[in-house]
């Protein structure tokens, strides 16, 4: 294993020393591991929280900030933070008004999010949670624990971010949230495994000439393998089970992205997006906005995800509004 | 012998020693069919564990179990917290402020435990998690105590069971958790949650057997 | 060799069709592969253009924008640019007030600039050149080319940016950018070597237990080679050489920039932004500035370098100028 | 025999077949000392060069060489293409017009490339670069012409100078260039920019000879 740590125990919170040293005009951090916007709690404001195992930054913690997410739990690498972050959060950007748990459908991080709404509501404060299971390599069934939140929740957290900074209700915010959920598609693949500090090796191995199609964010095996080839011959891999899943239809105007899986350079996802554009382009879509780069990653490895958010004039609005997060800005 | 405040403090060490000690091997069982963090979690949230135990001292066993409980809730994270939190709380319930169990209270409490990591997983025997180390375990030893067996054979029938119950996990298909995304490819694995829970049993039976 | 390519004869071309169609609204790529501000040529205003090899993504081309460069030319991997693509750049960008080149003092990116220069004064457009070569791992003496230029390079793209937005005339600009350069210092390490794609292979080989230090951006071996031990250990081997070239002093304000390589997981590039802080701390330098990530890199490398930039109030004021470009983006 | 542009053009064509054949061992040069690319580079340039040759069909050497250079400087970058650029730009001085070239006005030709090389990159013999596999084989031409070898004769001695002088900078510290970053480290290495005029001296030899 090579990485520039220190010791596996310590990744998380010195990573977050750091972050809080860089990003002091934006956020805080507060005990327990908690990224808190610098300026909470906006008294009137559903506030908006979300989480996850680190070791997929910039999501959730650089994500943090006006126009996006007020707090962020930041679980050990690939574990589910815990319910008392979740509190902690809760309680530091409550407004008077609600708090949205924004969960990635994992069976972790579901069971301590309920936990924590639990918690929260003991206290006097109305918590709604929505979760977002967007990835279709996944099938839905009673057989699995339901399809994984992956690149869906970048677009999400922008979109009900901004409408919350526009002071819609909590009701609202979270059917918005819903509503994202409902429209929006993700999958992976993966050329290369991440290596988790505490285990030191990689958590699979592929061949030189192989790539693995329906990789989740945490070195879960994905669905297949299969041979590696030209990009070009890839992408369908991706983008035609999303296209089928949803269904997206000629006409229809989305929000792609091209999510770096953290080891891919941005060479390459540019190689990625130029494929998606003509494939979306034969299928009559039209992208309306897009977003390319390593957002929601997997530690190191080597890959991509494509996510496609079907989006109305109203989505694409919040999408535009100001946004002053470490990892995403424009407007301000 | 029956088991006061300081024999479940004994169980919980115990336990923690066998964690860090199978920590890699947790942690491989994890990487095979999860996200490889199994391992840590265990062994982060035990240790946790004897350490807010050492500092509080609780007077009896419900206590020592609510504590435990507490701490992996908010030390653990993943699956596994929640699900061994929901455990170790619901060990408390229903032996109240006994200061000594024998094996009809552990019997109970390990029933409730049990049931508590049912509701909150929502897992069935079968479904290749922890479930299928634990159902057996509780089956087992209601057996042994029904049949009149020893505390110590009892306890060493349950963390038997446990064994052969996560053993069995090898060839089943995973619907539960994480490894049910991997569907068909989860076949030929054990359950690292499967394989905690017998640790957990065989430490019980070693404490106070 | 496992890349999201198609060839490595089109890794380029297609990379910028792609960063073309995600950019539309920043940036157009003309021929012969130039990355243009989409609304260049201004007049009055200074053109700034700079160029490279590929594979250092986000730059050049992902810094061209509004508060930064006006044209970026990319070359092949790893290589210079050629002087027609930056003869066009210059005449796409100038505002009939001249041009500045900002060159990284690499053998062949001097050279092809220098013919460039040549070409565009043969047209009338009067063109300056600053050198960047802000690396201390390499001695500067007449036994070597003199100095790379690496970080340091995005810092001056920035502020020179800003100064020429302002409108200054290209005399003040091309000074300011010597003053930046003067100020500034960098070094960098490497876990792991990239694969460049034509070569197909790495370009060096690492231990396990080894870390390069004093990389370059193009695989390019290092001074030496030292055991890879905990990060805290490891950074005072950048920062010392450093601090103790400029030499940097207590009291002094800095620019700091914790760059990844490509390969290097944020959340490694925040533990190693938290040591920094300390080492600067004790040190009595303050960090008035920051950016941590990976904004010049060489592909898929995993490592780190840290580059210094000793900023008074105008520095910091040009820094803070608005910015909007595909890869650096506020106050817009 | 004397150069005619077509020879010229034959010339270009075999260091193209030379450069592609040995790409990987010019990238394995080039990787030790240096970024790994001149072997894409030189086999992209001539690659470029030999279409471009086969689109104009320059009627004489100097515009043949011209054509070469230009290509050559718009196609290749790095520090290859503005030297061999040069050399090729340059080669065409001496010799104007002439439909074909002899012994000395070769000489006269390679002379002024190699000057100009030097004179562009500023590098010196002994700094591990081109020059020392170019230097080499511009005396050793002149003396085979001094001493009345035939042009096949001079052409091979030419070419064989130029490899033994690629070939003795292997113990050479690089002092320009990429691989002057490495300090004493570059010592051990064969310098790639020396092995390719090598290519290509021996590709002229071959093609004239
Ligand atoms: N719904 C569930 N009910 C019971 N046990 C479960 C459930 N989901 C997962 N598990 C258990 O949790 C274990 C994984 O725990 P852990 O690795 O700590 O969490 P995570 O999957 O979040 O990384 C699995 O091996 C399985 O035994
Ligand atoms: N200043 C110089 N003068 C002459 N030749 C040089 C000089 N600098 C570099 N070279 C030659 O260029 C070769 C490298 O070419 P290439 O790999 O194409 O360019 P780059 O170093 O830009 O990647 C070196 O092996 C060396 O022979
Ligand atoms: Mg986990
Ligand atoms: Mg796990
Ligand atoms: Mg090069
Ligand atoms: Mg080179």
């Amino acid at each position: 294993m090579k990485k520039l740590i220190n010791a596996p125990e310590s990744v998380v919170s010195e990573a977050l020393a750091g972050m809080a040293a860089a990003h002091g005009d934006q956020v805080k951090v507060i005990e327990p591991n908690v990224v808190v916007r610098v300026d909470a709690p906006r008294q009137g404001k559903v506030g908006l929280i979300s989480g996850g195992g680190s070791g997929h930054e910039p999501m959730h913690g650089g994500f943090v900030g006006p126009g996006m997410l007020d707090a962020a739990c930041p679980g050990a690498v690939f574990s589910s933070p815990t319910p008392d972050q979740m509190l902690e959060a809760t309680k530091a950007v409550d407004g008077g008004v609600g708090v949205l748990q924004i969960v990635k459908n994992y069976t972790g991080d579901v069971l301590n999010f309920e936990m924590a709404e639990d918690l929260a509501e003991g206290e006097g404060i109305e918590v709604e949670s929505v979760l977002i299971d967007d990835d279709v390599a996944v099938e839905d069934s009673t057989y699995t624990a339901g399809r994984r939140g992956v690149g869906g929740t970048v677009l999400a957290e922008k979109i009900v971010g901004a409408a919350a900074e526009e002071g819609r209700p909590l009701g609202e915010v979270a059917e918005l949230c819903r509503k994202v959920n409902a429209e929006v598609r993700s999958m992976g693949l993966a050329l290369t495994s991440c290596v988790v500090p505490h285990a030191g090796e990689p958590t699979f191995e592929l061949g030189e000439g192989e790539v693995e199609i329906g990789i989740g964010i945490h070195g879960e095996p994905g669905r297949k393998r299969s041979e590696l080839r030209p990009v070009d011959e890839i992408l369908p891999m991706l983008v035609e089970p999303i296209l089928r899943d949803l269904p997206f239809g000629s006409g229809d105007r989305v929000i792609a992205f091209v999510n770096g899986m953290g080891g891919t350079p941005l060479i390459e996802l540019y190689i990625v997006y130029r494929r998606l554009v003509q494939l979306l382009d034969e299928a009559g879509i039209q992208i309306a906005r897009n977003l390319v780069g390593p957002f929601i990653t997997s530690l190191e490895m080597a890959g991509c995800s494509i996510t496609l958010l079907r989006a109305d004039d109203e989505l694409i609005r919040l999408w535009d509004a100001p946004v002053n997060t470490p990892a995403l800005r424009w407007g301000a | 012998m029956a088991v006061a405040a300081g024999d479940a403090v004994r169980w919980v060490e115990l336990s923690a020693d066998v964690m860090v000690a199978e920590r890699e091997h947790l942690t491989k069982l994890d990487s095979a069919i999860g996200d490889a963090d199994h391992g840590a979690n265990m062994s982060r949230g035990f240790q946790a564990a004897v350490e807010k135990l050492s500092a509080d001292s609780p007077g009896e066993p419900a206590a020592v179990f609510k504590s435990v409980g507490m701490t992996l809730l908010s030390k653990v994270g993943g699956a596994g917290g929640p699900l061994y939190g929901s455990f170790f709380m619901k060990l408390a319930e229903p032996i109240g402020g006994s200061e000594q169990l024998g094996p009809e209270e552990w019997m109970a409490a390990l029933r409730a435990g049990v049931e508590g990591v049912k509701a909150r997983g929502k897992a069935e025997p079968g479904d290749k998690t922890m479930i299928d180390a634990l159902m057996p375990a509780v089956e087992a030893l209601e057996t042994a105590v029904a049949e009149g067996a020893s505390f110590a054979s009892a306890l060493e029938r349950s963390a038997a069971a446990a064994e052969q119950g996560a053993r069995a996990t090898v060839p089943l298909v995973a619907r539960k958790g994480r490894a049910s995304y991997l569907g068909e490819r989860s076949a030929g694995h054990q359950d690292p949650g499967a394989t905690s829970s017998h640790l957990l049993l065989r430490a019980a039976a070693e404490a106070w057997g």
